[in-house]
Formats: C-alpha cells, structure tokens, sequence
C-alpha cells in the first residue's frame, strides 16, 4: 500500500485547499482548476451543504486516483434528489441510483460485472447518507464488507434523515433535536446514547481499509480517498458533512462546525487497516463541546437549562472518551 | 440431452446455458435448488466467467442483479414467496430502470401463516411491478422459458420473472430435455445493453422524476410490454426452429376449437386440469382449458379469441385477492368485453393444497350445471372455517384462528402428512 | 447510447440551473490593509513582498520593498519594525520577523548587485535635497526614479546622517548603508559632502532648482543644565557617537553614566562598553515601562551588562560624584522630584537627552513657519514656501528612521506632482484587516525564527554586527508565517470549499473570480478565506 | 424410481414432499411411471403400490387409504406382516402383495449406513415387475457415484435376489407412494 508523502505544513504556511507553496504533485485535487467537478454546478443542494461539498471532494479525489475510471451507486437521499431532478444532472461521472437502502449492494454488482468483462481497471465507489447507510442500507453494506467485494462505499454523515425533513436517524448525536426528537419534555432531543458507530463495526468485518474524514481537513479526506482506491476489497469511508438547515447553523459555517467536531473530540477521525486502527488525525486545538454544541439550533435546548447543562457534560464525556480512546491529543497534553 | 432430473437441476443448467455473468443467491425454499446447482456449475468453472455472490438478503440479491445488469453484465437470480417481497421495491427498480434481469420465482405462499407450500400469491403481489411473467407448465417448461426469458428480457430491456410452482416443478423429477450449449448459443445472443454505468460513457442513471414526467416514464414502461405481446410469440416461434419443440407464447390453448367450457390456468396445474379435460372429453363434454403462459404482459387478445365461442369460463387459480377473488379473472374480463360469458372464479391449491383430478372434475361439472358460485374455494373445509367464524361472533379473544383450525382438523404426524392424508377429503366445492 | 426517457440523464447537465437567482447575500473579493502595511511608516507593502518572498521569489520581493523604500538592508536593521507591533500573527504565537527578512533581502540585493532603473523618462527639472539622512535618501531616490534630476547638499563628510553618525556600528555596519547609498547614486543622483547650506534662497536661485527637499537631521544636541566640577566629564551622546564613527576613543572611564531613556542613549550605553567602560549605568528619571527605547535595545542592552538606575534624575557633578536625586511618579505617570539625593561615582557622564534641528539656514526661505523648532508642512510635505519641501527630522513626526524614508517618499511623490503641475493623489487606504477578519485555522504552527545572535559575552569585545542575518531556508520559513492578512495569497480555499463550483481559478497571479450564475450565497468562502479578503454584502432584490 | 422408468425409456414423475422437515422425520413422496407423458400433478391418492420406510408410522397415520385392491405394499422390517399387526390388509390383497425386507439392516450390511431406500426400491421392483434390476442399479449409480453407488447397488441386489417374484402386470399405470 502506498501512502502519500507528508508534508510539513510549518515548511509551507498553510493547510488551506491549495497552497501555491506547495509543489504541483503534492497539492490537493481540489486546488486543481482541472479537477472534475463530479458534482456539477446547478446542483439543487441548499446553501452550504456539507454534503455536496464532501461528496465532490471525494468523487474528485477517486477519479484522479483511478484515472477517471469509475462507476458510481448512489443511495436515495438527499445527494440524489438534489443532484438528478430530471431533466438536469449534475453528476459529471458514470452514476447509477437505484433505492435507499441498496447502494452498497448495487455497488456488489457493478463490480462483479466489472470483474467478469475483465474491465478490472474500471473501480467501484458506493454512495449515501447516513440513513442509507447505518440505518436502512445497513444489511446491504455489512454483506459487501462481508463478502469483501471491491468497492469503496462512501458515507456522508449529516446525522439525520434530511431528505425527509430532519428526522432521527441512529447517526444522529446525543441529545440532538430532530423532526421526530423534539426539544419538548422531560428528555427532550434525541436519546443520549452513543449511537450506532459504523465506522467500528466496518473494522469488526476485518476489511482492507476503514476510515473517517471530514470536510473540514479536506487533505486527510483526499489522502484516504486516493488509499482507498489503491486497494481492492471491501473499503469503508465514513464523512463528517454539516447540514446547515438540520443542524440549524450559519450556511457559511459548514466548515467551521465539522472542524469543531473534530477538535472538540465528538468526531473522531481515524482510519485503519484489516480491523486495527493505524492512523489518526491529532486534534490540533483541542476545544470544549460548548462551542460545537452552541453553533447549532439542534443543540440549543441543551444551553437553556441545568439538566442540559449536564446533558452537554454527558457529551463532553462523549467527547472524553473518544479521545482517550483514539489517542486524539498527544500524551501529556493537557485536557 | 434428455434426462431424468430435479426441476430444479434442470433450470439451473438451462440458466447456465445461458451464459449469465452475474448470479446473486439467497437461499429461499423452494428455490435453493436451483441456486445450489449453479453454485456447483460456477464453482466448477463449468459456467465461467460467471460471478456468483451469496447475498445477505433477497434484497441484496436484485440489488446486486440491478448494478450488475446496470454495468453491462447478464445477471440473474431466484427467489420465491416472502423472499420476493422483501426484494419487493427493487424488483419495482428494476423494471423502471429497464435492467433486463432474469429472475426464477419457485412460486410460494405467503405468510402468515408460514407456510413453505406452492401457490402463486408471491408473483401475484408483484404483478404490477413492471415486469414481465412467464409461468411455466411443466420442467421443460421451465427450463425453455429461461433462455427465452433472457434473449425476451434483452431484446425489451425490461425484465423477466419465470415462475414456476414450487415443489410441484422445483423437486419434481421429470423427463427434461436439456439443450445444448450450442443450440441456446445459436438462438440467445450476447448481452449488449441498451445503456450501462460506464466511464467510457457516463451517464446518470436513474433520476428523480417529477410528475411533468413520471406519467410518460410509465406509459412507455406499459408500451414496452404492449410490445412485448409481439414479442413473446415471435420468440415461442423462433425457439421452436431452433430447438424442435414449442415452448412459451402468450397462451397454450388444449382441446379448445368447439369448447362451450374453457377451464384457464397458470402453470403446473395446467396438466392436470388437461387430463380432468380428456376425461370428460370422453364422457362427451365440450370442454377444453387454456394455460396462460404470460400473464404480464396479459395476452387479452390472444385470450380473448381462445375463448371468443365460450359460454363459461372457469379460472383455477392458486392466488386469493383477498376481498374480491381472483386475479386471473378479473384479468381475463378484459378480454372478454361485451360477451356475456360466464366465468366462474376458482381458488385452489393455497398454501400447497392438492388440486386433485376429482376435485377439478366435479367444480367444473358443478359450472356446466350452473351450481358452481362466481367465486368459490375448491376443497375448503367449510366446517372447519365455520366453527372458526362461529368462535370469533362468540367470542373476542378467540386467539389464532389457523392454530384453532388445526385444532379442529384433529391430531396429526406432521403438516406434510396430514396435507396428503387427508386433503382431498376436505370438504366440496362451495 | 439509447437513453431512456426522463430516468437516464446526460452528465453535467444541471448547468442549465442558475443557482445564482437564490442568493441574498454576495461574495465580493476585498483587499483589505494588512496592519504592518498600516503601521509602516515607510509605507512599504509589507504582505505583497512577504508573499513573493514565500515563493522564494527573492529578487521580486526586494523590489517590491524598492518601491517604497531604498534601504532594505538598512531599514531591515535599524528599524524599530511597528509593523511586527501590530503584526496579527502576535496573537498567535509571534509576530512575523518582518524585519528580518527584508535585511535578509537587502543583504541579498546587495550580495546579487541587483539594482534599479529609473521608471520615467528624465523630465530635465531639477531638485535640491538638503541632507543625505534617511529622508533625503529617499526622496532622492524616488524622484531619480520619477525621471528628475537631484543633487543632495550634505553638511556631512559621507551619506546617511543619523544612521552614520547616530546608529552604532555593531547596529548598522556601514558597508551595508555605504552599498544602499551607492545604489542610488547609481541612479544618477548626484551627492555633494561637506557643503552645509547657508542660504537656501541664495542656492536655489543660483543653481536653479525647481523644487527642494529640506531633510536636515537633528544633530543639536540637547543638553540638561548640570553644574559640574570638571565639565570634560560631561559629554553629550550626539558628540560621543560621532567620535567613535570617526575612529576616535574617547575617554570615558570605568565606569559611565548614561543620561536618558531614549533609543541613543542604549546606544550610547552598549558603545560605552564595547569602548572599554567596565560599568554603563543608564539613569533614567522614570520606570522601565515609561522609556521610550524599544524594548528590544533595552533587553539586548541588559545582556550585554548595562545597568539601569530608574526613577533617578541628575543634578550635580563634583570630583567624580554624581549628585541624583530620587523622583516618583504622580498619578499621570510624571515624575516628581522626592527631594531624596544620593551620590554616585562615575568617570564620565553621557547625555542622550534628545536632539533638534539647526534651522539657520531657513531664515531667508519666505512663507516657512517653524514652530517648536520643527518646520510646519502641510500634509503634501510642503512648507509655506511655494517648492519648498521638508521631512524627516525637520518635521513634526517620530524621529525614526523609518519615518524619515517615509516622508522622503511622500515628498517625493508630491514633489513630482508639483512639478508636473499636478497634485498627487494618495490611493485611498482600505479598511483594515484585523484579526477578527481572519479565519486563523488554517495557518499552521510556526513559531517566530529566532535570528542567530553573537554571544553576550563576546558582544561588548568589539563593534562587530551583534544580531545575524537569516539565511536562505529560515528566511523562507519566516516569510511563510505571513498571514497575508486581507489580501487574496492563493490558497484555493474559496475554489475549494464552494459547494457549488461558483469559484472561477484564474490562473498563478491571477487570483479568482464568483461564478454568480451559480453562487447560492451560502458564505463558506467568506468564513473559511485565511486571511479576511472575502466579504459577504447583501444582495439587491 | 423415476430415474429407472426413464432408463427404460419411459415417463416418470417423481415428487418428494418433505417441505420443511428435518433429518428423520415421517415424509412422504410419490413416483409415478407411465408410457406417455404424465401431465398430472396432483399427489398420488391411489396407489398402486406404497412403500413404508418406517413401519412405526404404520399405526400412526392411515398409510393404506386409497391403496388399489390389487396393490403392493412393501415395508422395511425384518418382522412379518403378521407380527408388525397388518394381517387384516394382508387379507384384503393379492397373495404375495405385501412383502416385508430387513432393508435397513441390509443398507446397514452394505453401506454402513442405515439407509434403506435403495433396497425398498430394488424390493419393490422385485414385487412388481415395474423396474428391470439393471434399471435399478443404473439409477443407483446415476444418484451415488463411485464406491457408494456401488454399495448400495450390491445392497439393491440382495434386496432383490432376495424378493424376485415378478407378478405385476406391465403397461399399467403404477402410482407409488412412499411413507
């Protein structure tokens, strides 16, 4: 497996996209005024949708690591709809939708066909939402991981049923407030358990590779694409995507809030190999969930009262333990 | 090669024949079978280059057949009964997405209760679903609508179910005659699809349609099986030439020209119902019987002109549209408008019953006389269902009513046995 | 292919959806002023010739510090930098060694040979510059650029005023200045020492100048009354300096007193060592936190074993001894006399009190006003008096350096205007880009290159340069710190993080432009530009 | 059964009827042989001759309904019809219809196995007359290859030696039930 080299960003100033410091074969895909733009403009996602941002990072990324040569499955959800409306796409790669909860498993067949035309250039990507990934399209994606078939699915976790109007899905965090867990009553927002961590269970089916990402460092997310596509077999991505309208935050603040996801600890960002972590994303700035939790309306409950209060305490907890866990901060760093 | 085999065994190697690149499998009773013996062919490289997946679910398996059929490959599975509703929606994407998959449906009741039995409530669910339905009569049936199915299925674009009855056909040993790999390489050509998921010639399949659209999208999905009317003989012709016997079509009809009666059914029972029709043939009645070989697309005019002398239709049908009768008749009206035909309704055969010679004979000579209802269920054990209905006026927390009627019909070995035991001593017809 | 109808699309179609129609709120690019640009008073664009020199552009970045200033080498010494005071990069982790690398790039300019060229044809006026200080300097050099022709009248035996005969050695070796100077000579400047002017009405007649830039330091000591027994003992830093840059050793004793908190009078105290003085002792009548010195001459000062004696002022000198007496500060911070007097021994007492001008020579000139023994100009640099122009030290302003090149350039502009028969217009200035603008995260951590240093110890031996310049790859490094704060350096965030593909590349050098055919006005690029050149402005419906 | 009929050339159906049960569990399965093509799929409830694997179920379902007055009944016990209690049925058939084989015992002789299905068929056309031996055996070999098929074939054959009474008329439609 090859990885790319590291480079040292105190040496070239900036983690930004581009980085003219940087030389031309190591800077990112989206610096390139080539890439593919594999999700078009003209696509119907609302402002500063996460998911159109990490869906068009990551096509990208593939289809400069595969040469363009790539097929793609979609789940139903929010990416489709607001990318197919007949009679206008905004897909600028071979794509396929066929249901909600199937993607994983059309990607299965894509690649079989591929296989059995001898067309073993030509790679697999499978794609959707976290509801069409951790809830309903779950069966399908554990039998691909199971089988070990060669495709690389892609998850773009905005934590909710979007499509359909903000409704819980089991990605969705803590004490987080949805169409179907409103901030009414005595528990009010979303149970406060720890959810469904698909990225986990993908390692508990020993594939080649699993990995986290986020919009918010775009040259990790990149960096795992191109690993990804570099191996065959089963692969998992999981992509922190912020939806400004189910979050309830700024449009222009998509970024700002995944990246407090990761530096807060909510959102660990990791990949690993055959089952065992191998990598992880330091947190740079490490910052209280209060300041993740409060860019969002869906959180905003929380900050009203004393028993939210100590509801923020139980996802700083959260947060805690999944630092400890992935060893997010250096030994010795202060917490 | 003419042989003595398992139904199943048959398809799975006519299936083979077929050079199909990708078979997804999930074993369903009664289609394991066939699923089993393409497992070994695959495996054997006897079919190669074939991929075959073990999908987690029916589910999986049209899934996988759809991206596969949607990435240029032949592909193919089998399913039956609760499988083929759990697969349900992407058996409706499948069709509107036009992916010429090939499917076996080894026809199964639906539960509950569970039952693993023949009838044909499973395709019936799934009878507007936009795919075509071969039902076959018998294993040679079987195994001729396959390769029909595939070359009908690519010709269309649309895709094909070959449903054959489960047990009856899946484990029957019977005479089949296997053709060669040359004959079904003469008559099926190589899979070249009408559009595929490919970086050579991306395109987005599968797109959010609104209703400025939805309509049309549907119509031509209707269109496409008008055509496939035309289709389907032409093909059941050109089969003939090429493999010496005439298998499929639109509608088999059996000693019909001067009938006053036609008795008309879907798959195996077909044979039975002929031997019930030569019978009484020999006892001088006008009566003849029609097996409905394609029943999506319906072949009303097809239909329509084998009955067109008629004066009663008796439809055996092994589906119950719970709250009207049959699916089949009301169907086969359409192909009857303005005659004053009679047709008589008839259930059969739920859940794995026998449909015996005897019973057929008296629930058409019950028509002939005119005591036979518009809609009746053969063998159904009247008493049994009346003590139940009696229970639950009496009663409200009369608990499960098939467990009550077990309880009724008294003590037996084992379901198996007390079907065979004691089925055609069920009641008469209703 | 055969598509089917409605369910199977052409790729990249969606085009044909101007998204644009759902914006409220517009992306517009800004250059916005970078606070070390602001706080310059040489008005150098410090962002722009950090950015050329992060490509490792050495040569574009030296001239782009050419535009407004011909002393990088100097300046990149000697100059108390107020653009790292206000650098935003301090609230990070630490300024950016702004200074460091325009010496390193001076000091390469001059190593390379690379030289300028005058940018307009020669227009035949001339101009008079009176001083060859850095004010002088600069406004020569700016209007040789501009196509004049100058003559600069220096009282002095050599260029460089106050940074000859003020700045130390081992601050500012003169090979450096003598290099920079040369450059502009080289311009065909035309220098004249030794010749202090006495009548300016008499010389401009005579030699027929068109304009003149007065640029005359302040070389007049100040002096505080001090009844001394043995007035040898008292000197004043002005004359102490210029000793040493002549090569003298004046006689100062073990152990020295150093009158004043200023700039000169570290300089005075760190020479005073390097000139044999066992002790330096600096009295200053108020605290630590009062003197005006910079905080860094004081600090190098202190490692080299100068000692401070605050809150002291002098009164009286008697065979050796000092008579101080103790002050306090009132609640304005002024100090106020305590009435408490000691002694303290010392060989010699060095006055570094300030500094004015001599003004003689202006009697003549009509129209000019001196005020507070500064001229009064306006605010194109010019005096009462129709052509005559004046700067640096002779105008009410900071006595820096650095101020000084400034109003060298400044006058010059407006000099060229003047005699084109034009006024010269100042580009207006942008609104600044303060560290709230910016979106920092992306700026990796790098702390400030520590430039190499001599020993303490070895420091006061000799007049040798005490602080090193950066080399190749610790100037790139430092250059690469720049924040850029306000101005677009290309870092592909908007092209990047646009959800929308509304961002166009144009190409290196080029920057970007919105697609607002597509924009939806979310305002990512907005919050995610570094460096604050992206504002968000409400669309017109 | 039905894969001898169609070695000797002539039309055979055979439908197990098992469903869902398990390993050991009373099933039933019907074959039926024909000189044309049997378009009939209705089980068999008349037979012409039934075969019981398992004589416990002899009093446990009624295994004889339908069962032609002039039918065979084969039964795999080493006891005689007399003691497994079907003297009465034994009464109402041809002499010579009922026949009782140690099959499992001979299976077990055989192959090691208590498998006795190929030596209640070989019995069976032994009974009737329905099946040449030959055609057993190559139905045998066509089901269980190689050493196994030879096992059970060398089992058919005693099975057969020891029942051979060819009675059955030929031509006739046989329906075989096995229980």
């Amino acid at each position: 497996m090859t990885s790319p080299l590291p480079i040292k960003f105190y040496q070239t100033g900036t983690f930004t996209v581009g980085n003219r410091l940087l030389d031309v074969s190591v800077r990112s895909v989206q610096s390139d005024s080539q890439r593919n733009n594999s999700l078009n403009s003209g696509h119907r996602a609302c402002q500063g949708c996460g998911e159109a941002l990490g869906a068009r990072y990551a096509l990208d990324a593939a289809m400069r690591a595969v040469n363009g040569r790539l097929v793609v499955a979609n789940a139903t959800g929010c990416l489709e709809v607001f990318s197919t409306p007949y009679p206008e796409s905004s897909w600028r790669v071979a794509w396929l939708h066929s249901l909600f909860a199937n993607a994983a498993a059309v990607g299965t067949g894509m690649a079989a066909a591929m296989k059995v035309k001898g067309r073993t250039d030509v790679r697999v990507i499978a794609q959707g939402g976290d509801g069409g990934t951790v809830d309903i399209g779950f069966a399908c994606l554990s039998g691909m991981f199971e089988r070990n078939d060669d495709v690389l699915y892609i998850c773009y976790d905005n934590e909710a049923y979007m499509n359909t109007g903000v409704q819980r899905s089991s990605a969705t965090p803590a004490g987080a407030r949805t169409a179907t867990t409103p901030a009414v009553g005595e528990a009010p927002g979303n149970v406060m358990n720890q959810g469904k961590n698909v990225p986990l269970i993908a390692m508990a089916h020993f594939i080649p590779y699993v990995a986290t990402a986020s919009v918010a460092d775009l040259r990790d997310l990149e960096t795992k694409v191109d690993k990804a596509m570099r191996v065959h077999g089963a692969r998992y991505l999981h992509v922190h995507v912020p939806c400004p309208l189910g979050w309830g935050c700024d449009t222009g603040d998509t970024i700002k809030v995944a990246r407090l996801a990761a530096e807060s600890g909510l959102y660990p960002i990791f990949e690993a190999e055959y089952g065992e972590i191998t990598g992880r994303r330091m947190i740079r700035k490490r910052v209280p969930v209060d300041e993740y939790l409060k860019l969002q309306s869906r959180f905003s409950h929380l900050f009203k009262t004393t028993e939210g209060r100590a509801r923020v305490a139980q996802i700083q907890a959260i947060a805690d333990r999944n630092i400890a866990r992935f060893g997010l901060v250096p030994e010795g760093a202060p917490a | 090669m003419l042989k003595q085999c398992e139904g199943s065994q048959a398809v799975a190697e006519a299936v083979a024949l077929c050079r199909p690149e990708v078979i997804c499998a999930y074993p369903i009773t009664p289609q394991t079978h066939i699923v089993e013996g393409l497992a070994s062919l695959v495996k054997s490289g006897a079919l190669s280059p074939c991929e075959y997946i073990n999908v987690e679910s029916e589910f999986a398996a049209m899934s996988v057949a759809i991206g596969a059929s949607a990435a240029g490959a032949r592909a193919y599975t089998a399913t039956a009964s609760q499988g083929i509703l759990y697969m349900a929606e992407a058996v409706y994407n499948a069709s509107g997405l036009g992916l010429p998959i090939v499917m076996t449906v080894g026809n199964r009741s639906i539960g509950a209760p569970i039952n693993i039995w023949n009838d044909h409530t499973d395709s019936m669910a799934l009878r507007d679903a936009g795919w075509i339905q071969l039902f076959a009569e018998s294993n040679q049936e079987a195994v001729d609508l396959h390769i029909q199915a595939f070359k009908l299925a690519e010709e269309l674009s649309m895709p094909v179910m070959v449903c054959m009855d489960g047990f009856i056909l899946t484990h029957a040993y019977e005479r089949v005659d296997v053709p060669t790999q040359e004959q079904v390489d003469a008559f099926l050509p190589r899979y070249v699809p009408r559009q595929s998921v490919d970086p050579d010639d991306p395109v987005t399949i599968g797109a959010m349609v609104g209703p400025e659209a939805f309509m049309e999208v549907r119509y031509l999905a209707h269109a496409k099986q008008m055509e496939a009317l035309e289709l389907i003989p032409q093909m059941a012709e050109e089969f003939r030439r090429v493999f010496g016997r005439s298998s499929g079509g639109l509608v088999r009809p059996y000693r019909c020209e001067d009938a006053e009666t036609i008795v008309c059914a879907l798959g195996s029972v077909n044979g039975t119902i002929q031997d019930v029709v030569d019978e009484m043939r020999e006892a001088g009645v006008k009566i003849g019987s029609v097996s409905l070989c394609s029943f999506r697309p319906f072949p009303s005019a097809a239909l329509g002109k084998v009955l067109g002398h008629a004066s009663r239709v008796i439809t055996i049908e092994k589906s119950l549209s719970v709250g009207i009768g049959g699916n089949v008749s009301h169907n086969l009206r359409m192909s009857l408008p303005g005659r004053d035909t009679k047709v008589y309704t008839v259930i059969a055969g739920l859940g794995g019953r026998a449909v015996t010679k005897a019973s057929l004979r008296r629930t058409f000579e019950a028509a002939i006389r005119g005591t036979l209802d518009p809609l009746s269920f053969m063998d159904l054990n009247v008493k049994a269902v009346e003590r139940q209905l009696e229970r639950e006026k009496a009663a409200r927390r009369t608990g499960p009513a098939a467990e009550a009627i077990l309880r009724d019909l008294g003590p037996t070995v084992g379901a198996s046995a007390s079907t065979t035991t004691h089925g055609p001593a069920a009641g008469a017809a209703h | 292919m055969n598509k089917p109808f409605a369910i199977t699309l052409d790729i990249g179609t969606s085009l044909v959806n101007k998204t644009g129609t759902w914006r409220t709120e517009r992306p517009v690019y800004v250059d916005r002023l970078p606070p070390c640009n602001n706080a310059c008073p040489a008005g150098e664009n410090i962002q722009q010739w950090l950015f050329h020199a992060e490509e490792g552009n050495y040569e574009a970045a030296w001239r782009e510090i050419m535009k407004n200033n011909p002393l990088p080498a100097v300046m990149g010494r000697v100059c108390y930098h107020p653009c790292e005071d206000c650098c935003n990069r301090a609230k990070l982790d630490s300024a950016v060694g702004i200074h460091a690398v325009e010496r390193f790039l001076g000091d390469l300019a001059i190593a390379q040979g690379w030289n300028v060229k005058a940018e307009k044809p020669s227009t035949g006026k001339r101009v008079l510059v009176v001083g060859a200080g850095p004010s002088g300097l600069a406004c020569a050099y700016h209007l040789a650029l501009l196509g004049h022709s100058v003559t600069v009248h220096e009282a002095g035996p050599a260029p460089g005023g106050m940074m000859r005969f003020g700045i130390p050695k081992y601050r500012l070796p003169r090979e450096v200045l003598d290099a920079e100077v040369k450059r502009i000579a080289d311009l065909g400047v035309t220098f004249c020492y030794n010749r202090k002017v006495e009548d300016l009405d008499a010389l401009m007649k005579a030699e027929r100048y068109d304009a003149v830039f007065l640029a005359v330091g302040a070389h007049l000591a100040k002096r505080a009354y001090i009844p001394a027994g043995d007035a040898s003992k008292i000197m004043d830093a002005l004359q102490l300096l210029r000793g040493v840059e002549a090569g003298e050793q004046p006689m100062l004793g073990r152990r020295v007193l150093v009158y004043g908190g200023g700039n000169t009078a570290m300089d005075v105290a760190r020479s005073a060592k390097r000139l044999g003085a066992a002790e330096a002792i600096v009295v200053y009548r108020r605290t630590r936190e009062k003197m005006p010195a910079h905080d860094f001459e004081v600090q190098e000062a202190m490692d080299e074993g100068v000692m401070f004696k605050w809150l002291t002022t002098i009164t009286a000198e008697k065979d050796g001894e000092f008579t101080v007496e103790k002050m306090r500060l009132d609640e304005k911070g002024k100090p106020q006399p305590t009435g408490e007097f000691e002694t303290m021994k010392a060989d010699s007492c060095v006055l570094a009190l300030g500094q004015d001008v001599d003004m003689s020579f202006l009697k003549q000139v009509k129209g000019l006003t001196v005020t507070d023994g500064v001229v009064e100009v306006g605010p194109d640099m010019m005096t009462g008096c129709k052509g005559v122009f004046a700067g640096g030290d002779m105008v009410p302003a900071e006595r820096t350096v650095t101020v000084a090149v400034g109003h060298g350039k400044k006058a010059a502009r407006y000099i060229d205007g003047y005699l084109r028969g034009a006024t010269y217009q100042a580009p207006p200035k942008h609104e600044v880009a303060s560290f709230d603008l910016l979106n920092t995260w992306y700026y990796s951590d790098a702390p400030a290159t520590v430039q190499p240093a001599l020993d303490a110890a070895r420091r006061t031996e000799s007049f040798d340069e005490v602080v090193g310049g950066l080399d190749q790859s610790n100037a790139l490094f430092e250059a690469r710190r720049c924040l850029s704060c306000g101005n677009c350096f290309e870092c592909d965030n908007c092209f990047g993080v646009c959800p929308d593909n509304a961002v166009i590349k144009l190409g290196p050098g080029k920057r970007f432009k919105f697609n607002y055919d597509y924009c939806k006005g979310c305002g990512m690029c907005s919050t995610e530009c570094p460096c604050g050149a992206i504002r968000m402005e409400p669309e017109n419906i | 059964m039905s894969i001898g009929g169609f070695v000797e050339g002539r039309w055979a159906q055979a439908i197990p009827s098992f469903g869902s049960e398990r390993m050991g569990a009373p099933v039933v399965a019907f074959c039926r042989l024909h000189d044309r093509e049997i378009r009939a799929r209705e089980p068999v409830t008349a037979p012409d001759a039934v075969v019981i694997q398992d004589p416990t179920l002899l009093h446990q379902i009624k295994v004889f309904d339908g069962l032609s007055p002039t039918g065979y009944v084969v039964i795999n016990s080493g006891r005689s019809a007399d003691e497994l209690g079907i003297g009465e049925l034994v009464k109402s058939l041809p002499a010579g219809h009922v026949l009782t084989v140690p099959a499992t015992e001979i299976a077990l002789r055989h192959v090691g196995r208590p498998v006795p299905n190929a030596v209640l068929l070989a019995a069976l056309c032994a009974l009737t007359g329905e099946l040449k031996l030959e055609s057993v055996e190559a139905a045998i070999r066509h089901k269980f290859k190689g050493d196994v098929g030879e096992r059970n074939v060398a089992a058919a054959r005693e099975a057969h030696a020891m029942c051979a009474r060819g009675t059955a008329a030929k031509g006739a439609v046989t329906h075989a039930q096995a229980v």
